[in-house]
């Protein structure tokens, strides 16, 4: 017959599993980001310091951990654009929560847990809004985008919340060996969820809906189920990414925590290779788009390059970068 | 069909509710302002259902307005026409640029307009040298704020590209053909249909509505503000999804997404006349909150209204994906 | 019919998808004022040829000239333009829009350069009133049903003023007197002197309608002979590249012709399924090991039965029993645990998850069992994919190819794995063989026997005849979304069943050849 | 041209400014430009607070950092007839359009901390007048303090304000227009840190790696300015010893920082012009007319008087 199999191939049983590095697409990003290296080894003053390696994971942290959340979603077939706003209230909650509860440790407990379930309470309602109302998601995640930042500001009236709390600014600016606390957590996080995504049944599930819902559903995958966890995970994780950058900062801002780390994120899964119109979750691949965008800000500013140039140069790196991963696939 | 008159019904009861409400409500002047002012809105909102119809998305609209207002800034010495001319031929270019990327490079449009959005935003910065740019000429504010034929001239601009874009779209190849891309690309090229040049032109049209969109906010605020526009994006997205566009593409009405742009304008214009009432003194914060509420009472009442889960199954059943070759 | 000139010559077109060749040396002359058939079996390449010629895809190699001149469409426009007009095999038309648009999309009538909706509609109405069609032209097209649209896809191509039509298996849809009408009009078209190539697989149609076929086998051209002088039999083997003996002495199928030994216990009871618009009162009983076959026409509800009986669709009537205890699924995942398997009809849209591997394919059912905490036994995984792979002998370099890499044959093969992986007590199976080539085609059959032998019930729908009559110990004919028919294994001719798809029982049977087959529509 | 949309509220034939009839409680428009960093919150605060001490309902609406926004929004109120109108316009240009549009309905006009383009409108007669600091100045006064303390030597990181809009731009002017007469006085960097502590603690963290030989930074608001101490300190460097750091704005936790020694100098851009505000109107009514520009009486902390400062609660 016309079809003609292909043999069995031994030489891509190399390929291994779909692990970290499999796949099309990696050597793009891997590559522009040795490039990025070299430049700034090259340019960068003092660039090749170990504070410097700190500096540039603890800038990415916050960022990268949303992103992973935002993997998730894409990897469905969705986006979500409330993340921004999510790690606003969150960050705004926590110094609510042990500025005003009196005893010390009481009040830390409940402001790093309170606010992941807040997170965790906007990500089931944007899930609902997908999965049952099968609202777009970006317009079932616009909605949270409009009200999350307004509900955030009216929990303080808009002011921020300065705040000195030796327990809680650990999460943000502790250091461990030298690295700060929050690229541990985000290391955990990426090889967490990495193993998560290859080796659990929801990661599959997150994988399948995204490739072929209707095929996961007869396949008797749970797809609302599973696509309400992964906003669920993503509120959570974009929670986590507010106390982080409230922590960092010694102040809870209302207006300006997580601004526009709904498109960075976008961009760094997009920059990282997974496709945006989903059915795979590259976990890692979010990193390395994470990453370039750091390296290209470290390179950018500390190069005295102005503002304006910057986004110039930001957009054709996306473009640039993107183009480059699709184009193999046709 | 109600999932097009659902906002309508809203928008007519809300004016209803505030013209009883408000003494100054349907006063001349705060009828012709807020009609002129949500030109900016309609005028976006236009051109992204164009995008939108064929299946595609622009969020790049923003920051197009605001480089087409310190274009048309830095222009307005010469007169309202070359500034004009300029600003455009801005959006037209940014339109091809996405439309280029999109249709023959076929990068995933949300990224391509994302890029725009942000090397757009720069290129304001960069062309305004950073600083908002105030405008010069005394014909120039005259497309705001001017009248022609007793009408306000924004006013007529809306009606005037409403008109142009309704004939577009029901009475030229381009319009049809635009829409057919959306419901099945597939069948649309195996229709002979020329879907590279539809795409680039939608998003033509969509650059150039946000350029003159940016033309009349440069003339609205006699500025030329790179640091303007942000977020309109997702506003003119909001107003097309409200006036019952299809995200997925296939069917649009450029009526709904004029209500939808004016549904959304009027609640601000509404919480700004209950800020003066008195009753409740809202913080400003409350008003994103009840925009976004509102937002959702609005979908979610669409969405029953036009029973649009059945309809999408149907037109999602046989699925095109993108044709090999 | 044969004159010196050629209206179409095509030679030794190749094409090639990534990992499948699909035409390898393609041969076709087309006449001025014939009715040309191509014919071949599923995957010979008919539809990838068409789409050649008409410029929807790019030929490798190879030459086409039309009219004269060697041409080389890129778009179909161009095809269009130069005078070719084609109605696909899958009906590609634009169910949102309405149907006069459909008709005239890209040559709508103009006056000073706007489209005139009303010559649009009035001619729309007019074209398909040459077919007895009248229908309200203004409405979307997805209003109306699959055979009306494949109507309007036919009107569409007589729109154009061509000098060549072609029709991928334009019938499939069809009932008799609608098939009747498009013969008419082909026929008109042939008195001005157009030319139609004409793709199917129901023999009557093509010997009543054609003059000349093209014979197609595995990408290419095997044979061009006057149907006049050819008898059906020899067709057939050529088709097949079967000598007429084998043929006659086996039936056309894997299947072998013993009954399986029902037993008495009844696996599954649907009573009386009720759905709007599809579905009026279908019943259909399974007794354990058993292979039932469901009939019908294109749309007659069937894949609407066996949708409803996994819980793929709601059901807004009847009941459900399975093992004798009446059902309430909610949802798919209540039927795979009641131990029901459901391999749906369209491969690319419900069946495979494109981008994802074999492994991950095979298994996505079988996830529940093989994992513990939601944490996936990866060894438990691969025991099973590496069994499948080869008991079903899938051929694939590695369980980590995505499958979308696969040939459809053995795409379907994983599909069939990931039910059986489940151990089953009830597979329904829509179109198993759809689409697939001979030998996997014959595998699947012999697969559905061995697995009917073990004990597994089964219902299987199926639009070639042969199938149902050969590999069925039970058939059920549907028609209009109800049940009007059943026949056991020993009682059934092809005649009969023919005759129950069209009429229901007991009507006059229509004249039918005894290699009458209905072709199902390919996937492409 | 022209703006004939402005004629339709007026019943035209007022004088300019309009005249402001006495009453013993006004109905006061205050269009905000933006409500969200401590600076605006506190003005915000500041002229609501002092409507209410006083019994005026005051329409408040919150342009959101748009100035297309802000028209409309300034166009809403001037459609309710308030008695007075307080506007804080974003831009030097953006609200010339309802500025002009509230001088014909008959509402007289006060801007607050940002003024507008006086070829476009002139106070005194298209709206009463501006009460507000000089950003100029407050460059220029930062400037002078860091070369008196650092003998005019040294290596400065400029964190500057949100790109384009007019603080940032003038309080650069009066900044490196100060320090330009001194060789000495070396901008080693400049970056755009949008007015905000997270930035400015990014922005900072970055500098610091490029530019270790850095000895005072400038950063044109205090959020700023903390951001950059907070980046300074996690760098292991002294902030006040081993680099001088200045701002403008006066708040709290900056002031306390110059009380600290972190911060050498804090050059006050007082948000509390509600109670001037309504003064100025008092007096508009009863017949003075102000002058065109009612300059905010700026401090200065520094070590020398921060004490005192802070015991009179100066901070916002
Ligand atoms: N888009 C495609 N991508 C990959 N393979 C394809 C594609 N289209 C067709 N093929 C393959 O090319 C071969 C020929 O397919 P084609 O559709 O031309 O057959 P056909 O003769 O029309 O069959 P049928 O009678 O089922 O319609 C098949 O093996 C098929 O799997
Ligand atoms: N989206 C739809 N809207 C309206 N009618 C539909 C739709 N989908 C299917 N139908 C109708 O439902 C009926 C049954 O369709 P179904 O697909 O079950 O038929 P089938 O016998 O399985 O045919 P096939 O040979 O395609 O498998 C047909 O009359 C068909 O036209
Ligand atoms: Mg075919
Ligand atoms: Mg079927």
């Amino acid at each position: 017959m016309a079809t003609t199999p292909t043999p069995q191939a031994p030489a891509s049983r190399l390929k291994g599993s779909r692990g970290l590095w499999h796949s099309r697409g990696r050597t793009g990003s891997l590559l522009a980001c040795i490039l990025l290296l070299l430049l700034n080894c090259i340019f960068t003053p003092n660039f090749l310091r170990f504070q410097t390696l700190g500096i540039n994971l603890q800038q990415m942290s916050s960022t990268t951990i949303v992103a992973i959340g935002m993997t998730l979603v894409i990897a469905t077939g969705g986006i979500d654009l409330s993340v921004g706003s999510v790690m606003a209230i969150a960050g705004v909650l926590a110094p609510l929560l042990f500025l005003h509860i009196a005893n010390p440790v009481l009040g830390l407990a409940l402001a790093l847990f309170l606010p992941l379930l807040a997170g965790a309470a906007c990500g089931l309602f944007n899930g609902w809004l997908v999965a049952r109302i099968q609202l777009q998601p970006i317009i079932a995640t616009l909605i949270l985008f409009t009200a999350g930042r307004g509900i955030a500001q009216v929990l303080t009236n808009g002011a921020g919340q300065p705040f000195t709390n030796a327990g809680f600014s650990w999460l943000g600016k502790g250091s461990l060996l030298g690295l700060p606390v929050q690229a541990y957590l985000m290391a955990l996080l990426l090889v967490v969820f990495s193993l998560f995504m290859r080796g659990t049944r929801f990661g599959r599930s997150i994988q399948a809906i995204g490739g072929n819902a209707e095929a996961a559903r007869l396949a008797g995958v749970p797809v609302a189920r599973t696509r309400i966890a992964v906003y669920v995970i993503t509120g959570v994780l974009a929670a986590l990414g507010g106390l982080i950058v409230v922590s960092l900062n010694s102040n809870s801002d209302p207006s300006t925590v997580g601004l526009n780390v709904e498109l960075n994120a976008i961009a760094a899964v997009a920059i990282g290779g997974t496709s945006l119109l989903g059915g795979e979750a590259r976990v890692f691949g979010t990193f390395l788009g994470a990453l370039i965008t750091q390296l290209i800000y470290t390179f950018l500013v500390g190069n005295n390059v102005p503002q304006a140039t910057a986004l110039v140069v930001n957009a054709l790196i996306i473009l640039v970068a993107v183009y480059l991963q699709i184009r193999p696939q046709s | 069909m109600l999932s097009q008159q659902g906002p309508l019904l809203i928008f007519v009861l809300l004016f209803l509710f505030a013209s009883f409400r408000y003494t100054y409500f349907l006063s001349t002047y705060n009828m012709i302002s807020f009609f002129s002012y949500n030109t900016i809105f309609g005028l976006l909102a236009l051109g992204e259902t164009f995008v939108i119809m064929t299946g595609n998305i622009d969020i790049s609209v923003g920051s197009v307005a605001a480089l087409s207002a310190v274009v048309a800034t830095r222009f307005s010495g010469a007169g309202l026409v070359p500034a004009l001319g300029m600003a455009l031929l801005v959006g037209l270019l940014i339109g091809l640029l996405n439309g280029w990327a999109v249709a023959r490079l076929r990068i995933p449009p949300f990224i391509v307009t994302l890029a725009t959005l942000i090397g757009v935003r720069g290129m304001a910065l960069i062309i305004s040298g950073a600083a908002t740019l105030s405008t010069s000429g005394n014909d120039f504010p005259a497309i705001y704020s001017g009248t022609l034929l007793g009408i306000p001239v924004p006013i007529l601009l809306l009606v005037v590209a409403f008109v142009l874009g309704s004939i577009l779209l029901h009475y030229t190849r381009f319009g049809r053909h635009a829409l057919a891309i959306g419901g099945n690309e597939e069948a649309a090229r195996l229709m002979g249909l020329p879907v590279v040049r539809i795409k680039l032109l939608v998003y033509v049209i969509s650059g150039i509505l946000a350029s003159l969109a940016g033309v009349l906010l440069a003339a609205q605020t006699y500025t030329g503000n790179p640091n303007e526009a942000v977020g309109w994006e997702l506003n003119a997205i909001a107003a097309v999804i409200v006036g019952g566009t299809l995200l997925t593409g296939g069917k649009g009405t450029l009526f709904g997404s004029l209500v939808g742009a004016l549904l959304l304008g009027l609640i601000l214009n509404v919480l700004n006349f209950e800020n003066g009432y008195g009753l409740i003194s809202l913080s400003s914060y409350w008003e994103t909150v009840i925009r976004g509420a509102f937002l959702l009472v609005v979908v979610l009442l669409q969405t029953r209204l036009a029973g649009q889960k059945k309809l999408r199954a149907m037109v999602l059943s046989p699925a095109p994906k993108a044709p090999p070759v | 019919m044969n004159q010196a000139v050629p209206l179409l010559t095509i030679e030794h077109v190749r094409k090639t998808f990534p990992g499948v060749v699909a035409l390898t040396d393609a041969h076709l002359q087309v006449f001025p004022g014939e009715v040309h058939a191509l014919v071949g079996q599923n995957g010979a390449g008919k539809s990838t040829l068409i789409k050649i010629l008409s410029g929807a895809y790019t030929r490798e190699s190879g030459s086409i000239t039309f009219e004269g001149q060697p041409v080389n469409f890129h778009t179909p426009q161009q095809a269009q333009n130069a005078g070719i007009s084609t109605i696909y095999q899958e009906i590609n038309l634009v169910p949102l829009r309405t149907v006069a648009e459909n008709i005239y999309m890209g040559k709508e009538p103009r006056r000073w350069g706007f489209i005139n909706w009303r010559a649009m509609n009035e001619g729309a109405r007019t074209l398909l009133e040459r077919l007895h069609i009248s229908i309200d032209v203004t409405r979307p097209l997805l209003s109306y049903n699959i055979a009306l649209q494949q109507m309007v896809a036919i009107a569409r191509a007589l729109s154009f003023e061509s000098r060549l039509v072609i029709m991928d298996e334009p019938t499939s849809s069809l009932n008799e007197h609608e098939v009747e009408t498009l013969f008419d009009s082909i026929r008109q078209l042939q008195s001005e002197g157009v030319s139609t190539l004409f793709v199917g697989h129901r023999l009557d149609e093509i010997y009543t309608i054609c003059d000349r076929v093209t014979i197609m086998r595995d990408g290419r051209t095997v044979d061009v002979r006057d149907l006049h002088s050819l008898p059906r039999v020899e067709l057939v083997s050529r088709m097949l590249g079967k000598e007429q003996s084998d043929l006659r002495q086996h039936g056309q199928t894997s299947f072998t012709p013993e009954q399986h030994h029902a037993q008495a216990k009844v696996v599954l009871e649907a009573h009386d399924l009720r759905r709007s618009v599809v579905l009026h009162g279908a019943s259909v009983r399974v007794h354990a090991g058993e292979i039932v076959g469901l009939g019908g026409l294109l749309g007659s509800g069937r894949s609407e039965v066996v949708r409803a009986i996994f819980a793929a669709d709601p059901i807004e009537g009847g009941t459900i029993s399975v093992e004798g205890e009446q059902t309430h699924f909610r949802t798919p995942i209540d039927a795979i645990r009641a131990g029901i398997g459901f391999c749906s009809e369209d491969r690319k849209a419900d069946g495979i998850i494109p981008f994802l591997s074999v492994r991950e394919n095979m298994t996505l059912a079988v996830l529940p069992r093989i994992s513990r905490y939601g944490i996936v036994s990866r060894q438990k995984q691969q025991e099973i994919v590496d069994t499948f792979i080869r008991r079903l002998d899938i051929k694939t370099s590695g369980p980590d190819q995505p499958i979308r890499e696969l040939s459809g044959g053995n795409q379907q093969k994983v599909l069939l794995a990931r039910w059986l992986c489940l151990d089953p007590t009830l597979l329904l199976l829509d179109e198993p063989t759809r689409g697939i080539d001979i030998g996997a085609k014959a595998e699947i059959q012999g697969l559905i026997e061995e697995l009917a032998e073990k004990g597994v019930s089964m219902l299987m729908i199926s639009s070639e005849l042969e199938e149902l009559i050969e590999g069925c110990d039970r058939i059920v004919i549907l028609r209009d979304g109800k049940s009007v028919a059943s026949f056991a294994r020993n009682e059934v001719t092809q005649d009969a069943l023919m005759a129950a798809m069209a009429h229901g029982e007991g009507e006059p049977k229509p004249p039918v050849s005894d290699l009458k087959t209905e072709a199902p529509r390919g996937e492409d | 041209g022209g703006d004939n949309t402005s004629g339709n509220a007026s019943s035209s034939g007022c004088s300019s400014p309009p005249k402001l009839a006495k009453k013993s409680h006004y109905r006061v428009g205050f269009s905000q430009q933006v409500n969200n960093a401590p600076w605006r919150i506190a003005e915000t605060t500041s002229v609501q607070e002092e409507a209410s001490r006083r019994g005026d309902t005051v329409i408040y609406t919150d342009a959101q950092n748009s100035d297309s926004k802000q028209v409309s929004d300034i166009q809403s109120i001037i459609a309710q007839h308030p008695d007075v109108l307080l506007i804080a316009p974003l831009t030097e240009d953006g609200e010339v359009s309802a500025i002009k549009q509230a001088a014909a309905a008959c509402i007289p006009v006060i801007l607050l901390d940002r003024d507008a383009n006086h070829s476009k409108v002139t106070p005194g007669k298209d709206y009463i007048t501006f009460i507000g600091s000089d950003f100029v100045r407050e460059g220029q006064r930062v400037a002078q303090h860091l070369i008196q303390k650092t003998n005019g030597k040294a290596k400065i990181i400029e964190l500057q304000g949100t790109t384009g809009s007019s603080p940032a731009i003038n309080r650069t002017k009066g900044f490196e227009d100060e320090i330009q007469s001194h060789s000495g006085m070396q901008i080693i960097a400049r970056q755009d840190a949008n007015f905000d502590r997270a930035t400015g603690l990014k922005t900072m963290q970055t500098l610091l790696q490029s530019h270790p030989e850095v000895t005072a930074v400038y950063a044109e608001n205090d959020e700023m300015a903390l951001g950059a101490i907070d980046a300074l300190k996690a760098a292991g460097k002294k902030p006040g010893k081993d680099v001088l750091v200045a701002s403008i704005d006066g708040e709290n936790a900056a002031l306390q920082a110059v009380q600290n020694g972190e911060e050498t100098i804090v050059v006050q851009c007082n948000p509390r012009l509600g109670p001037i505000a309504f003064d100025t109107i008092d007096k508009y009514a009863n017949g003075t007319v102000p002058q065109q520009w009612v300059v905010q009486q700026d401090n200065q902390y520094t070590a020398d008087n921060i004490t005192d400062a802070l015991s009179k609660g100066a901070g916002f």
